[in-house]
């Protein structure tokens, strides 16, 4: 599949016109635009960035795919209208990093296995993932040590990398591939010399990510269930959400109705194992009391459920929980233990 | 959640509210029986003992019930519900006549295939005995009777006014085809009937494990005595099965809520063998 | 229902809900103490004075169990305007509820104009049970305010 | 020897002592973090481990949002004791505990109060904004309570004391804990004056318009985390109104009228219990400017009922009691 088209490569003074293509062609375009220190993944009208030297996106891209709060239906008066969800617009999402490309790569191993989740499923098939290889890793990144890589491919459609002057653009996926062709004007074929650039940046930057050890994690923490490893984090842990809330992998939601009056709709909106009520049940019994059980839950769950049920560990090194944690606890410690 | 991959799985459908019956003395636990509005969804909604559906109240909320009638009796189904929450309050205020939305089935059914040549053992405690309750009807179906051999049911309840089904138990007691043992913890004045706790009675009644399989549903505490009971009679584990509650909302495993170890209690579940249950945390 | 006659519903409840400030009525709720307010409310109605309608009542033991957040609450929901009114200080049935009430609401007061919210939204009074007449004036002056400053655009939830 | 590495020591040593004495089961402090410039919450049970005691500039947290689960009765087996806790308190932390103490989240004679002098806490949003959002590798508090830190290649860069602290800090007017069992310090620090409210005054300064934008603007930012909440120690309720369902306050979703009435219910019930400790502005992720309105709480009760959170055990708080003559210009008259 990728392997069979060569990359493509594009000087860095054309990208506005590819992204204004991009946007005629119906697409609704997504990409890095800095505000004060941060990095958010903002709608692009015009003008695009041409800058791909940041760390990484303040939040993980997961609302394109299971928004903080979404409509599953609407209803009036006790009942339900059938045509309330929309269809999708199409979207591109420029210059999210490898790791949350393998996040959305790991959601879809939930969200896409049968039954298939059709608000995700909708949203998936009409969003092309553009990464951008991770070139300057911060000192909370630990992706390789979990399976991923600062140019891995897992979840995009296409690998950009920063050679400078140009942007080499790899396919990841038929899809990906498809859509480098159909902008093919725009673009010409990649240079030896600028694929082994590609290789030698992708390494360097492997190179700079401090490795942890994780082997057998998923059987150690199955055996550590009832240990006193969960003590000392569940202690200082203050039971907010920003844990699960940055992470790019955290999918677990809630569904409720809401009315004004007549008018009502059901929606479903981000939740966390890290809150009591998420687990309480309507008898008043609540099987994860403290936060001891609660912060177990979301260890256990990324990597050692995730790893029995889907064979993967279900976290991607992005580090934003240990960068926004209030406490400063911090993931790498326990996982490590 | 059947066929059809282009399925929404999170849009119910609609079903109306045919009767409602009061089942207990503390009148909060009802019995709602519903009949699909649109016969391809009542034809698409195909299940078995064991399993449960998402009942839904526009403006409300969803809430998790088992069902409690059993797939031979064709054209309606029931659900036993007890008044807890904001969902269970505003189903139990509601009138016969009104639309509510079904979600289902979801989770995984008693092992009815099993039971096929075995004796079976039912064992319940108080408003659980609801999926139970569908089982002992699919059973009694002359065409499933015959292929399982004896049927042996516990049924206890706090008191005799808890008892929920009083006109079947009544109906099963004199029946051939089960043998009916009920219980309730303590009798009143017009109490004829055992008295004690479901796990003593369990004991005196001590139904053979030889070629048996063990259905049990019941609260927390019954399990925990139940559980030894039925070892001690020789039910190996894998032969004692439970079913289980959690918080739930979406039904179909996405939500992240209402696992055990790595299985979630709505799709993996909510039926499960006792051997599964050693081999997972404690945590429900 | 066919979803066609649900649509017709919906649409039928977003006119209701509309904002067309021609023919819009400001929709006010008034929390009135049991001993007091209530009673003076009453006296204005068997007293026949007229007061506008506009009004929905919601009877509370005492000024102290109106909790900010039921104020907060008729604003999310899209009332234009709140009037909580309990026994002239000093009167309490309880003695002294209104006292540790009049706290809250001074700092309530304060706090919804901080944020930028108008200050004829939420108004507090005290009216005994033979104020009638008053309790009609105050009813009035409130609903004039919440004219000038129009239908609720703040804090109400949108569906 | 700097003041900070000398509170440290003298607070190991204050340690080792009461659990050799056997008067603590539990000292809640402050140790290193993993990432630099931070310090962690540390729970400490016994002599052997007080060395990893840390007192400087960094520590951030305020400890005293662990108190109320700590003695909360909810969950405990039959015959629970509450522990005897030992918790390092700078001033606002101690203004907390005091809070905690009268509202009877936390037994007085259960808490050990270690009172520490603090020059003001380090806001990291500030030393990566001074250092164009560079991550340091290292660093340290000064005693003046600037900053020094470290980059990637070795490069030193000393950041001033009014450029790094939190604008909680900046003026504090309580260094030290009003109320404390045990003074850990190398010296008594100054005392300073108290703190004007000209911040919230501008604020009411502007045009209801200007104001309602500004509210928004900072709301919209909320990705209702809670941890403004959860880090807050007088926002104890055991069930939060915002998750209550039997009323339902407020949704679970996203819109804006939902956000603000969180913030607004949460923040009006901080009326006479918040001390201005910059625990929910530190804890938001979002940077939302939670101080401009907090700040309105405390001054409100300051200048209507002449009382401030935290400086006494004995005042009643302000919505318990009441004066006839308090103020009430704000009655509707006909």
């Amino acid at each position: 599949m990728a392997e069979d088209m060569t990359p493509r490569t594009i000087d860095k003074r054309k990208l506005p016109e590819l992204a204004g293509l991009i946007i005629a062609a119906g697409h609704r375009l997504y990409g890095p635009v800095r505000n004060g220190g941060e990095v958010t993944l903002t709608e692009i009208a015009e003008k695009p960035p041409l800058d791909f030297a940041y760390g990484n996106f303040k939040m993980s891209p997961k609302n394109f795919f299971l928004p903080q709060s979404e409509v599953i239906c609407r209803f009036c008066g006790g009942d339900m209208l059938k045509d309330a969800v929309s269809a999708e617009e199409k979207k591109v999402l420029l210059g999210i990093r490898p790791c949350d490309a393998r996040a959305v790569w790991l959601m879809d191993k939930v969200f896409l296995e049968e039954p298939g989740d059709f608000y995700y499923k909708q949203k998936r098939d009409s969003t092309i993932l553009i990464s951008a290889a991770c070139l300057s890793p911060e000192t909370t990144c630990f992706c390789t040590s979990v399976g991923g890589s600062p140019a891995g491919t897992e979840g995009s459609d296409i690998l950009l990398f920063d050679l400078g002057k140009a942007l080499l653009l790899d396919p990841a996926s038929p899809r990906g591939e498809d859509f480098l062709n159909r902008f093919s004007e725009m673009t010409s074929e990649a240079s030896k010399k600028q694929v082994s650039q590609k290789e030698q940046l992708a390494q360097e930057a492997a190179s700079r990510l401090k490795k942890i050890s994780l082997d057998g994690v998923a059987e150690k923490f199955a055996r550590a269930f009832d240990s006193d490893l969960w003590a000392a984090p569940s202690q200082k842990c203050l039971g907010c959400g920003i844990c699960t809330y940055f992470c790019p992998t955290c999918h677990c939601f809630d569904v409720t109705d809401e009315t004004v009056r007549e008018k009502g709709r059901r929606l479903r909106t981000w939740d966390s194992c890290m809150y009591p009520l998420f687990t309480l049940h309507a008898s008043g019994h609540n099987p994860r009391p403290s936060q001891k059980e609660r912060v177990r839950q979301r260890f256990m769950h990324k990597f050692s459920y995730s790893v029995q049920n889907h064979g993967e560990l279900f976290c991607v090194g992005c580090g934003r929980c240990i960068k926004n944690c209030p406490v400063n606890l911090d993931l790498r410690e326990v996982i490590t233990r | 959640m059947n066929g059809d991959g282009n399925r929404n799985p999170y849009i119910p459908f609609p079903a109306k509210i045919e009767k409602i019956t009061i089942e207990n003395a503390d009148r909060d636990i009802k019995t709602f029986k519903l009949a699909f509005l649109d016969e391809g969804h009542r034809r698409a909604f195909q299940y078995l003992p064991g399993q449960f559906a998402e009942l839904s109240i526009f403006g409300k909320g969803e809430s998790p019930i088992g069902i409690a009638s059993s797939p031979t009796e064709e054209g309606y189904l029931l659900f036993t519900v007890k008044k807890v929450g904001v969902v269970t309050s505003d189903l139990h205020n509601s009138e016969e006549g009104r639309v509510i939305g079904v979600r289902g089935p979801l989770g995984k059914p008693y092992p009815v295939e099993a039971m096929e040549g075995k004796n079976v053992v039912i064992i319940g405690g108080g408003f659980a005995f609801t999926t139970l309750r569908s089982t002992i009807r699919y059973l009694l179906a002359p065409e499933n009777r015959r292929r399982i051999k004896n049927l042996t049911c516990i049924y206890g309840a706090r008191s005799p006014g808890e008892l929920i089904y009083k006109e079947e138990l009544k109906e099963w007691q004199g029946s051939e085809d089960i043998e009916m043992y009920v219980t309730v913890d303590k009798g009143d004045e017009s109490w004829t009937g055992r008295e004690g706790f479901v796990p003593t009675v369990l004991k005196e009644v001590a139904p053979s494990s030889e070629n048996a399989i063990a259905l049990v549903c019941g609260p927390p505490i019954m399990l925990k005595f139940t559980f030894p009971m039925l070892l001690g009679l020789g039910f190996p584990p894998e032969m004692i099965v439970v079913s289980l509650e959690m918080r739930m909302k979406c039904g179909i495993g996405k939500c992240g809520r209402c696992n055990i170890g790595n299985l979630y209690v709505c799709k993996d579940g909510p039926v499960f063998t006792y051997q599964q249950l050693q081999s997972l945390p404690a945590e429900y | 229902m066919t979803n066609m006659e649900t649509a017709e519903k919906e649409k039928t409840a977003e006119k209701q809900d509309s904002t067309q400030v021609s023919d819009w009525q400001p929709r006010i709720v008034a929390f009135l103490c049991n001993w007091c307010s209530y009673a003076g409310a009453d006296l204005a109605g068997v007293s026949r004075i007229q007061y506008p309608t506009n009004v929905r009542v919601i009877r509370v033991p005492c000024s102290g169990r109106v909790n900010p957040l039921f104020i907060l609450s008729a604003l999310r929901q899209g009332v234009d305007g709140v009037l909580v009114s309990g026994c002239h200080p000093g009167d309490c049935h309880y003695i002294s509820g209104n006292f540790v009430a009049r706290r809250k609401f001074a700092l309530l007061k304060n706090w919804l104009e901080y944020v930028g919210i108008e200050p004829e939204r939420v108004q507090f009074s005290w009216v005994s049970a033979a104020e009638g007449g008053r309790f009609a004036q105050i009813l009035q002056k409130v609903i004039e305010g919440v004219r000038r400053v129009g239908p609720i655009q703040k804090l109400n939830k949108l569906i | 020897m700097s003041a900070n590495v000398r509170t440290s020591e003298e607070l190991k040593s204050a340690a080792r002592k009461l659990f050799e004495e056997g008067k603590i089961d539990l000292l809640i402090g402050y140790e290193r973090g993993t990432l630099p410039l931070r310090t962690t919450p540390c729970f400490i049970t016994s002599a052997e481990e007080v060395d990893r005691l840390v007192w400087d500039g960094f520590c951030s947290n305020n400890l005293a949002a662990y108190l109320p689960h700590l003695f909360s009765k909810e969950g405990k087996p039959k015959g629970w004791q509450p522990p005897k806790v030992a918790i390092v308190a700078k001033g606002c932390d101690g203004r907390s505990i005091i809070g905690l103490v009268k509202e009877k989240q936390a037994p007085r004679e259960n808490v050990i109060i270690l009172g520490v002098p603090c020059r003001g806490i380090v806001d990291l949003k500030k030393v990566l904004r001074a250092l164009d959002h560079k991550e340091p590798v290292s660093g340290e508090a000064a005693e003046d309570a600037s900053v020094i830190v470290r980059l990637d290649g070795g490069k030193e860069i000393r950041l001033g004391r009014d450029e790094v602290l939190f604008d909680s800090c900046k003026d504090c007017p309580h260094p030290e804990a009003p109320v404390c069992d045990l003074h850990v310090r190398p010296e008594i620090p100054e005392k300073k004056a108290e703190r004007d409210f000209t911040d919230v005054a501008d604020f009411e300064a502007k045009s209801p318009r200007e104001r309602w934008d500004y509210f928004v603007r900072e709301i919209s930012k909320c990705i209702r985390c809670y941890a403004c909440r959860q880090a807050c120690p007088n926002c104890y309720c055991a069930t939060c109104f915002a998750e209550q369902t039997q009323p339902k306050w407020i949704g679970v979703g996203t819109d804006l009228s939902e956000v603000m009435i969180y913030h607004l219910g949460r923040i009006f019930h901080q009326a006479g219990r918040c001390v201005d400790c910059g625990a929910c502005v530190r804890a938001c992720p979002m940077s939302i400017d939670l101080r401009v309105f907090t700040r309105k709480m405390v001054k409100d009760v300051k200048e209507l009922f002449g009382y401030e959170a935290g400086i006494s055990v004995e005042e009643p708080p302000p919505l318990c009691t009441f004066k006839t003559d308090d103020d009430q210009s704000f009655i509707t008259e006909p």
